[in-house]
């Protein structure tokens, strides 16, 4: 994985040149398998870029309204989040200065060992980088046809299932949920400036995935992190991967 | 908040299966509801006087009605609000009539919904915010489509009254079906007499521009800020230089095509005007049948024209056009007889159908005015009429009647007696309609004085052997079949909306009934508007109607049109868009999703400009963070009244 | 006098839970590892209902919820949570105690569990808590293949009362104990020195950045204890409405939100509230820090950003990645 | 119990082929409750699950036949963004029957009876709607 060594290089010459000002990429945590996002502005601190199968945090929500000029680090999910954002006006393109790296899928790290792949880079169909200024070794993303299939796997078992099975599963899920708003923070494309779930309580929560999962319709990149981040496992990207499976047919 | 609420009894309508009293009563535990009452007409002055006196007495800050649908009085009550100093916006209706004591028969579930319906009105007003009407400029300027006696009538008036009109007719000449006619009832005047006049004065009238042989390709804008498209199909004639004189269609080789004019029973050439009396009279080259478009070869018509007015490199023009209001007067078509195999339509030559009937007869027509038997143009000693084909049947026709058919076979009985008194006619008939001034009187001549046959019965099936047409008809007053013979029979056959009403009432977004008639905005009290302000209706596009109510409405739609123009601004809707800048991220989703293109983008939050929005409301359930809300429909009010009605 | 050890063989320790299930309710087991979610859910709720009205034609009728007070019985606690529960303590059973918290934490007994190792993340030993001392009514053990039972509070006696016929008195010999200090001292937590310089420092303008406010330390945290209350009426008749208490986050945009506006606007504020309140503000009001150590926010946070890193940023103020 | 079934209709055909049906004397169920908007695309999503949420048995959604629609593409956005609520609705395993969305014209005042009929009796069929309000609750535990 000598793409760290790369990144580094990169910045460092960039922010040399003056091109950028700061770089958004992950950072070694105190604990070895936790690297969280961060933003670098201090050449000498550029050492510290970390880019390994536990960087799971999608970096592209934290460029909106961005005003300085910053070097961001792209994988394929990434990218299409962030070439969204950039359509709906949430990012100035000229604001930042994207590098497409190459990507073999993250990995789940719990009690410190690391588990198995995401479900999201399991599933992962992606291996294009809408927009990008440069690349690193974005040759080597493999994906495999089979996830082509597994993609949509678990939404069609849903279906061929009879709905009183299906309320089963999603009663036993969204009881669970604590109202964290996690997936709503991590989501690239949930963007608003005062969620409506928040103020106006229309439905008092009842339906909140339902309600996000829907205006993420025509705009979710199924990039997963919305279920990565739930802190009771509930599978909230199948609302999404299904909408994309109906309006794909 | 102080609210009054205002049962209505509607005389019985309403109080036949609605407690009136209970909801007045029921309604004042919201303890903002400061005054109830009923009262047997609300819409009457009596009724509106009690509001005002309600609105004043107990300073009411919004008012709830509980009558009739809104579509029917919402615009009366908004009146009466004002008058009572209450804005407009702050009045809110519960339609307990069509949509509750008319369709629920049980009182209690009629009380208990109603009810319903009242507190969710309540609701509503609650939350209505003061709403002022803005303005919008007003085109003075008049489309009309469709160059018929319809447009032709409806274009004079608006002109008359000093606004410029542009006439756009389809075929190259101005004049519709009426020019096609013979005679017209029930005075039996020439259609050509009472209506080339007035195709002149149309051509002649200095604030009328005619674009015939042109079509109106899109449409957009609303009241007073229409934008047509319309393409002026190439002509290949110079219309400056050409002065009708007819030399080209004289040495035209090509001539053997069926004048559509004449339905096909005689031909004309490549160059052509329809008609004689045709205004403007200037050519058009048929570009499918003339020979020089076709190979290369001829010319013909070039080389004879003195004021070299032919000109074969001309293009479609395709010009744009604002317009204050649009008329519709695309007039009708003769409903195919395809389905009706039975008599034989399509297999005789001398069954044919009374607008064939009207070429035979007219001086100007096929045969000069002789009529004759298409197949061997001798003169047809008996003929047989048959009404109502394919009208009034809904298994292969038209549901409706097409109620001219009673009135012209009678006109054609008389005429052709006049010429041939010893020509023998029978009409076939299920009821003879006359409902019009002098029609029965016409009808009575026929029968009495002209000795026509009128037999109350149907014919079974029609069968021409050598030459003469055998029928098995049944007699239902004599209740007895029998078989008759003719040497010609007319078929009275259904008329419908041209073809080219569906396109432009997709282009206008004015709603069209199943039957492809344009949708009157309400058939008593609005019968030559359609549902979209701005837009008129004129002539039979709108329904069957026989001259003299054609050009009654078409002078109706005139006068309302005319409405419009006469204003210099428009109070325009003020139920529209309305975007909150704090919550607005600037996504721009909103932006595709609106028909009247009226959302933009300004530094970086999105705006929507109310003279264009209709509010429709599409944009504002679009917006993921409720920035977008649509005034008089806000999201709070739609819950609220959700909430009401589900408790 | 310190109460007598008791011992059993493992086997039959779970004899030792049927004889108390049969008694009252038991939670927990002598398990592996610490629970995913915290104890604090059992003296509070992450919902419960404080109390109904009802519209009797025009006057109303408030109803409070009946304290839950049944005895019940939370074993293999360990010692960070059990530290925790003392912190609760501290906050919830001091003036103005909370009668809800009271009832449930008198009808408990707490059946603490020595640890032998550190988990993966755990770093209660950097915030001077003994994995193998912890408190609790009883402190369980296991050393050389026997289950040690030593009651450490008068409800902790009671509970051995129930037990005597399966349990034997011993004197625990040398090695039977468990260390006192911890078996391999951790650099200790940095705590700030004074809260000035701390609520002040300039790193809070990048450190806050990488966190999306979801509330997942807060809801596992066992020493977390803000909470909401609020009504709401009753979807199938509007005269009834119900009054609760749930966990709030101070990450959460409405969390002190008041008739002006919210005191701490934008997240920055937000995160450094909950770093302050842990390390700082309950360090100067009750001598320790909030922060036990269990190491769930760790585990859990989406973003791996968490209190040990921001401690030790705080802290040590070298030239780094946020300045 | 009757079920509730709310009717969310558009000003320029459904609801106007409603008050048709009133104005013909024709009939169906008082429990068919009907909200005037618009357009059929003003029918937010939060709308219809809030009715749900509230109490009622089942929503169905009026509007212009497809090219009739007086904001010319107004049921378009209404179809499609509701055959995508339909479709999760389904997928979460709430009754699919308990929606519907219909084209109504003006002139249609039968059909609209005819309509309201055949969903009051559909809704019936499921009886009360449980399922849409305890989706959040351990199998309706905190509900009361």
């Amino acid at each position: 994985m000598n793409e760290q060594e790369k990144m580094r290089t990169r910045a460092k010459e960039l922010h040399a040149a003056g091109i950028i000002k700061q770089v958004l990429a992950w950072e070694a945590g105190a604990f070895p398998s936790y690297p969280a996002p961060a933003f670098f502005t201090k050449p000498n601190a550029f050492e510290k870029i970390v880019y390994n199968e536990f960087c799971t945090a999608n970096l592209s929500k934290y460029v909106i309204n961005i005003t300085e000029k910053t070097l961001i680090f792209l994988r394929p999910c990434d990218a299409h989040s962030f070439a969204q954002l950039v359509k709906e006006n949430q990012v100035k393109r000229e604001n930042t200065y994207v590098i497409a790296v190459g990507c073999e899928g993250c990995v789940q790290v719990d009690e410190g060992e690391a588990r198995d792949l995401l479900e999201s880079c399991r599933t992962c169909t992606k291996t294009d980088y809408p927009l990008f200024d440069e690349e690193i070794n974005t040759q080597n993303n493999p994906r495999e046809s089979t996830n082509k299939a597994a993609r949509f796997a678990e939404v069609t078992r849903l279906d061929s299932e009879e709905n009183t099975a299906r309320y089963a599963f999603w009663q036993a899920h969204f009881s669970q949920c604590i109202r964290c708003n996690a997936c709503r923070n991590i989501c690239p494309t949930c963007h608003c400036k005062e969620c409506v779930m928040d103020s106006d309580h229309p439905l008092d929560g009842q339906f909140y995935h339902a309600i996000r999962a829907l205006h993420q319709d025509g705009r979710c990149t199924d990039c997963g992190q919305c279920s990565r981040v739930c802190p009771r496992g509930i599978p909230v990207h199948l609302l999404n991967r299904k909408l994309i499976y109906t309006s794909n047919k | 908040m102080r609210i009054g609420v205002f049962v209505c009894h509607c005389g019985s309508n309403i109080k036949a299966t609605i407690d009136a009293e209970y909801i007045a009563a029921q309604v004042q535990q919201d303890a903002k509801v400061v005054h109830a009452a009923e009262y047997p007409y609300l819409c009457a002055e009596g009724g509106q006087q009690k509001i005002i006196n309600a609105v004043r007495e107990y300073q009411l800050t919004g008012v709830v009605i509980c009558a009739c649908s809104p579509r029917m009085h919402e615009n009366t009550f908004r009146k009466t609000a004002a008058k009572a100093g209450l804005n407009p916006y702050q009045i809110e209706i519960a339609n307990i009539r069509e949509q509750c004591s008319w369709v629920h028969k049980n009182k209690d579930a009629a009380t208990g919904k109603a009810l319903k319906l009242a507190k969710a009105a309540i609701a509503r007003v609650k939350l209505a915010l003061p709403l002022f009407a803005g303005e919008s400029a007003v085109t003075k300027r008049a489309l009309v489509i469709g160059g018929g006696i319809a447009g032709i009538q409806t274009a004079l008036d608006i002109a008359e009254a000093g606004f410029a009109v542009d006439l756009v007719e389809s075929t190259p000449s101005i004049g519709g079906k009426m020019a096609q006619l013979d005679k017209t009832f029930p005075t039996l005047d020439c259609a050509a007499c009472i209506l080339t006049p007035k195709m002149v004065d149309a051509a002649a009238h200095e604030k009328i521009t005619l674009h015939t042989y042109s079509e109106v390709e899109e449409v957009e804008g609303f009241v007073g800020n229409f934008t047509a498209t319309i393409r002026k199909k190439a002509r290949s004639v110079d219309m400056k230089k050409c002065t009708g004189c007819g030399a080209c269609w004289e040495k035209c080789p090509s001539k053997r095509i069926p004048s559509e004019f004449d339905c096909g029973l005689a031909n004309r050439t490549a160059i052509y005007t329809p008609f004689a009396q045709a205004v403007p009279n200037v050519p058009v080259i048929d570009r499918a049948t003339c020979i020089k478009f076709k190979n290369g070869r001829c010319g013909l018509c070039a080389d004879v024209c003195q004021p070299a007015a032919i000109d074969f490199t001309q293009e479609d023009a395709v010009f744009t056009q604002e317009y204050g209001v649009i008329i519709a007067a695309t007039g009708y078509q003769v409903f195919s007889l395809d389905a009706y195999g039975e008599y034989a339509y399509h297999d005789s030559k001398n069954v044919i159908t009374s607008l064939e009937l009207e070429r035979l007869m007219n001086a100007a027509g096929p045969t000069g005015g002789k009529l004759q038997r298409p197949s061997d143009g001798k003169a047809p000693k008996k003929i047989t009429f048959i009404q109502c084909v394919g009208s009034r049947d809904i298994t292969r026709g038209k549901p409706y009647c097409s109620k001219i058919c009673c009135m012209y076979t009678a006109k054609h009985a008389i005429a052709i007696k006049e010429k041939y008194p010893e020509a023998e006619i029978e009409i076939f008939y299920i009821d003879v309609r006359t409902p019009g001034k002098g029609f029965d009187e016409f009808y009575r001549r026929a029968v009495e004085v002209y000795g026509v046959r009128y037999i109350k019965g149907q014919v079974g099936k029609i069968a021409e052997m050598n030459g003469i047409l055998h029928m098995q008809a049944v007699d239902l007053l004599e209740n007895k079949r029998f078989d008759t013979t003719a040497d010609m029979v007319v078929l009275a056959a259904a008329i419908e909306p041209s073809p080219g009403a569906k396109p432009l009432a997709q282009m206008l977004a004015t709603p069209m009934d199943t039957l492809r008639f344009f949708s009157e905005a309400h058939p008593k009290l609005r019968p030559v508007e359609s549902a979209t302000a701005g837009i008129f209706l004129s002539g039979v596009c709108h329904g069957p109607k026989d001259i003299p109510e054609t050009v009654a409405q078409a002078s109706a739609a005139a006068c309302k049109a005319i409405g419009v123009l006469a204003k210099d601004k428009l109070i325009t809707n003020p139920c529209v868009a309305k975007v909150n800048d704090k919550k607005c991220t600037g996504c721009g989703r909103c932006i595709d999703v609106c028909p009247y293109k009226a959302i933009s983008l300004e530094s970086n939050a999105a705006e929507a400009n109310p003279a264009l929005c209709q509010g429709c409301g599409g944009c504002a359930s679009l917006c993921p963070s409720n920035a977008m809300d649509l005034n008089g429909f806000t999201h709070k009010q739609v819950l609220a009244e959700v909430d009401a009605l589900c408790r | 006098m310190q109460s007598p050890v008791y011992t059993c063989s493992l086997d039959n320790v779970t004899q030792l839970i049927n004889r108390i299930a049969e008694k009252m309710p038991v939670y927990g087991d002598f398990g592996s590892s610490k629970t995913t979610l915290s104890p604090k859910g059992f003296f509070l709720p992450a919902l419960e209902k404080l109390y109904e009205t009802a519209k009797i034609n025009d006057s109303y009728k408030i109803t409070p919820a009946p304290p839950e007070n049944a005895p019940f019985v939370l074993l293999g606690i360990r010692a960070c949570d059990a530290a925790a529960i003392e912190i609760l303590d501290g906050v919830y059973l001091n003036d103005p105690i909370d009668p809800q918290y009271k009832a449930r934490r008198h009808a408990s007994y707490i059946v603490t569990f020595a640890c032998e190792t550190m988990g993966a993340n755990c770093f209660c030993q950097s915030v001077n808590i003994n994995p193998a001392a912890p408190k609790g009514d009883v402190k369980a053990w296991v050393k050389n293949g026997t289950f040690f039972w030593l009651a450490q509070s008068e409800k902790g006696e009671r509970l051995t009362e129930l037990l005597l016929d399966l349990l034997e008195r011993t004197i625990p010999a040398g090695n039977d104990l468990l260390p006192v200090e911890p078996p391999d001292s951790a650099p200790a937590l940095p705590l700030p020195a004074d809260m000035l310089s701390a609520f002040n420092a300039p790193v809070w303008d990048n450190l806050h950045r990488a966190c999306i406010a979801c509330g997942t330390c807060t809801f596992l945290c066992p020493t977390c204890q803000c909470y909401d209350i609020s009504s709401h009426e009753c979807t199938e008749n509007s005269e009834k409405t119900h009054c609760t208490r749930q966990w709030d986050a101070c990450l959460y945009p409405g969390f002190t939100q008041m008739a002006h506006g919210n005191p701490r606007p934008s997240k920055k504020e937000r995160f450094r509230q909950r770093f302050m309140h842990k390390l700082v503000y309950h360090m100067q009001k009750y001598g320790t820090s909030a922060c036990v150590g269990c190491g769930r926010c760790v585990n859990k946070c989406p973003v791996n950003m968490n209190i040990v890193k921001v401690a030790h940023v705080l802290a040590q103020e070298e030239v780094n990645a946020y300045v | 119990m009757s079920v509730k079934i709310v009717a969310f209709c558009c000003n320029w055909c459904s609801y106007a082929g409603a008050d048709l049906a009133g104005t013909s004397r024709l009939n169906y169920p008082a429990q068919v409750k009907i909200i005037r908007v618009p357009c059929s695309c003003r029918v937010d999503v939060q709308f219809i699950l809030r009715a749900f949420v509230r109490g009622a048995d089942g929503v169905i959604v009026c509007g212009c036949h497809l090219g009739d629609c007086h904001y010319s593409t107004g049921n378009y956005h209404a179809e499609g963004r509701l055959t995508q609520l339909f479709s999760l609705l389904d997928f979460m395993g709430f009754e699919r029957e308990r929606v519907h969305l219909e084209w109504i014209s003006a002139a249609e005042g039968a059909k609209f009876a005819a309509t309201m009929d055949a969903f009051v009796t559909q809704v019936s069929a499921l009886g009360k709607n449980e399922r849409y309000r305890n989706m959040y609750t351990k199998a309706g535990a905190q509900n009361e």
